[in-house]
């Protein structure tokens, strides 16, 4: 920054002066390369040749004298602030043939370029709003006539949709009516014939859940429902006289014994 | 005042200051066109230039849309331009929707195909479930079934067989050429295996359905 | 049924059916006078009786309308009659308040018009700032711009292009008659020059970015 500050002194006075009077609006920009545009209609040539050295020294000057009134600056504009000084510094010093990336010359050239392109968008723009525009300058129909929607509906099958179909109904009576499927219910009956075979062998006082069939002790819903059945197939034992049953208190397992003397 | 002083006035201002008539009706052609209500003549002529004769330039107008598309019309004492009468079908827009054919409706169309000529009841029996009558009008709607002779039987019922039409749609040559019930289980077409030991019911079946076919074509072709 | 049937009962039809060319210019008339919206050809086709010839008929309409207070123009690929741009002031009546459009909107809509498609970052890259998402969405809103293709280059960012009733709204038949169009791509200056090397403002990607500008362009300049 410090090459702009005695650049300064190199400006002409009428730049000066634009940029001061630009500093008061700068919030007015749309960012630095609007800015830079700007500044660079003060050199009053076409923007193909237009004079990058001196767009980069307006533009720093501009910046320092931003800095000096401590207006606050967006952090893009002290970006462009800095790729200017580096590019100002490109242009002035002879090139070095040993530095890689491209020449201040390049560089200048595409920042022309990028500011002849938006001024050609800029104009470009003003020529379309000037344009003839509908609802200004040339009129749709006032009345539009609805178009009247028909809707009509046509039904189509295949002859796959037809030919099953027509075996759905005929092998319906093959269905197999669906049946809940109870594999966690252990039935009275199912009960009853495994204690019939089992009980020639109860000689001797037993707890009744001795009888329960194996693996239904591990999952509680089948354990309840296989505890209430071998309890009602005991109690029908013992109703048939086939067996005794005993409970010393309350909640005390139940024994069951084959009924002897038959 | 009297209707002459004033186009006299008119006519005296026009000869310096209006547009030439074939401008007039331009600008009446634009006004009319872009208007959504109708407009008077003294709205017109309170809109163009002064001098201008809106009245007289109507008539130009108006006959140059004569027998055009669209049409200078009067509608109460004001004007409008508005579509041709004879032209009013072009202001409907037809969209046609196709729909998948009701399973009720194809069970029926099935069984009217595969036991034609056949009666409602025999379908209900064939379906185990009444027929609702519109499944069978929207069938006889689409062209795809039509009455056939009446059965002879106590109150000599209206048979249904398949048409012309549902041949074309199904691509079918005859309803004969429908596979039956052994082809559509070669083909997999049978969702449903049947249980060991029930095919000769299916076999029935079967023949009952090809003979109901071909007397149901034999009738078809008749006519 | 087979499609080549239909296929030659369409043509032949045709050869019988398909109303004179006055009659089918009159009924482009109606339907062009009805509707506010541009129509376009596949439409009026698809509403005027069988074997029609839109595009033709259409010729000879705006021949006809030349010169008079309604011209018949063309927007896009669809087809409208406006009042001609000449007599705009006898229709202060009509005039639609159009809301005021921000200079960063108006650029960035141009910005659009003549390097679409574009993104979003290409567009901040020519006017140097960042766009704000107001910006965008308003013209989005207006229905002057809509969503292009995604550009196939890493992120497949999405790109703007003008919409028809951007052609509508500015009297243009095709995005080819923007204004300088010719000369602004002869100067280059709807190229999307990559910076050399690396600037601080402009990302990579730009090498791909034109390959994508170039080809859409294409798509959409040409027909």
């Amino acid at each position: 920054m410090n090459d702009a500050t005695s650049d300064r002194s190199d400006s002409a006075v009428a730049e000066r002066l634009a940029a001061e009077a630009l500093i008061v609006d700068v919030d007015g920009f749309e960012g630095p390369l609007d800015l830079l545009l700007t500044l660079s209609r003060t050199q009053k040539v076409d923007l193909r040749k237009i004079s990058v050295l001196q767009l980069a020294r307006q533009y720093l000057a501009f910046v320092e004298k931003a800095k000096a009134l401590r207006l606050e600056l967006a952090a893009d504009y002290l970006v462009m602030a800095a790729w200017l000084a580096f590019l100002k510094s490109r242009l002035l010093l002879p090139p070095d043939p040993t530095e890689e990336g491209p020449s201040g010359e390049e560089l200048a050239a595409h920042l022309a370029f990028q500011l002849e392109r938006l001024q050609a968008m800029r104009d470009a723009a003003a020529q379309l709003m000037a344009r003839d525009q509908l609802g200004r300058d040339f009129f749709a129909r006032g009345v539009t006539q609805e178009v009247q929607r028909v809707r009509k509906v046509e039904y189509t099958a295949t002859l796959l949709d037809l030919m099953q179909g027509y075996a759905r109904i005929r092998t319906k009576d093959e269905f197999r009516p669906f049946v809940m499927d109870r594999d966690a219910v252990f039935t009275m009956e199912q009960a009853l014939e495994r204690m019939r075979g089992l009980i020639g062998f109860a000689g001797t006082w037993t707890d009744i859940s001795s009888y329960m069939p194996d693996g239904w002790g591990a999952d509680p819903v089948r354990w309840r429902s296989a505890t209430a059945a071998t309890f009602a197939a005991s109690l029908e034992l013992a109703k048939e006289g086939k067996v005794e049953l005993r409970q010393s208190e309350t909640f005390a397992p139940i024994e069951l014994r084959r009924r002897e003397g038959r | 005042m009297s209707e002459d002083t004033e186009i006299e006035t008119e006519q005296e201002q026009s000869l310096f200051e209006a547009p030439p008539m074939g401008e007039q009706e331009r600008m009446i052609e634009a006004i009319l066109f872009a208007t959504a209500e109708p407009v008077t003549v003294k709205e017109l002529n309170d809109r163009m230039p002064h001098g201008s004769d809106a009245a007289e330039a109507l008539v130009h107008l108006r006959k140059r849309y004569e027998g055009r598309g669209v049409n200078v019309f009067k509608v109460g004492d004001a004007w409008a331009i508005r579509t041709a009468p004879d032209l009013g079908f072009l202001m409907q827009k037809e969209t046609v929707e196709t729909r998948k054919l009701s399973r009720a409706a194809i069970e029926t169309l099935a069984i009217i195909a595969y036991h034609q000529p056949v009666t409602r009841a025999e379908i209900e029996e064939i379906r185990g479930v009444s027929v609702s009558r519109g499944t069978v009008d929207q069938l006889l709607e689409m062209e795809w079934i039509r009455f056939g002779r009446r059965r002879m039987t106590p109150g000599r019922p209206v048979t249904f067989v398949v048409t012309q039409d549902f041949l074309d749609h199904f691509g079918l040559e005859s309803a004969r050429d429908l596979p039956g019930l052994k082809e559509l289980r070669a083909a997999g077409l049978l969702e449903n295996r049947p249980p060991p030991g029930t095919t000769p019911q299916m076999g029935e079946g079967d023949v009952d359905s090809e003979e109901g076919t071909e007397e149901g074509q034999s009738e078809l072709f008749e006519d």
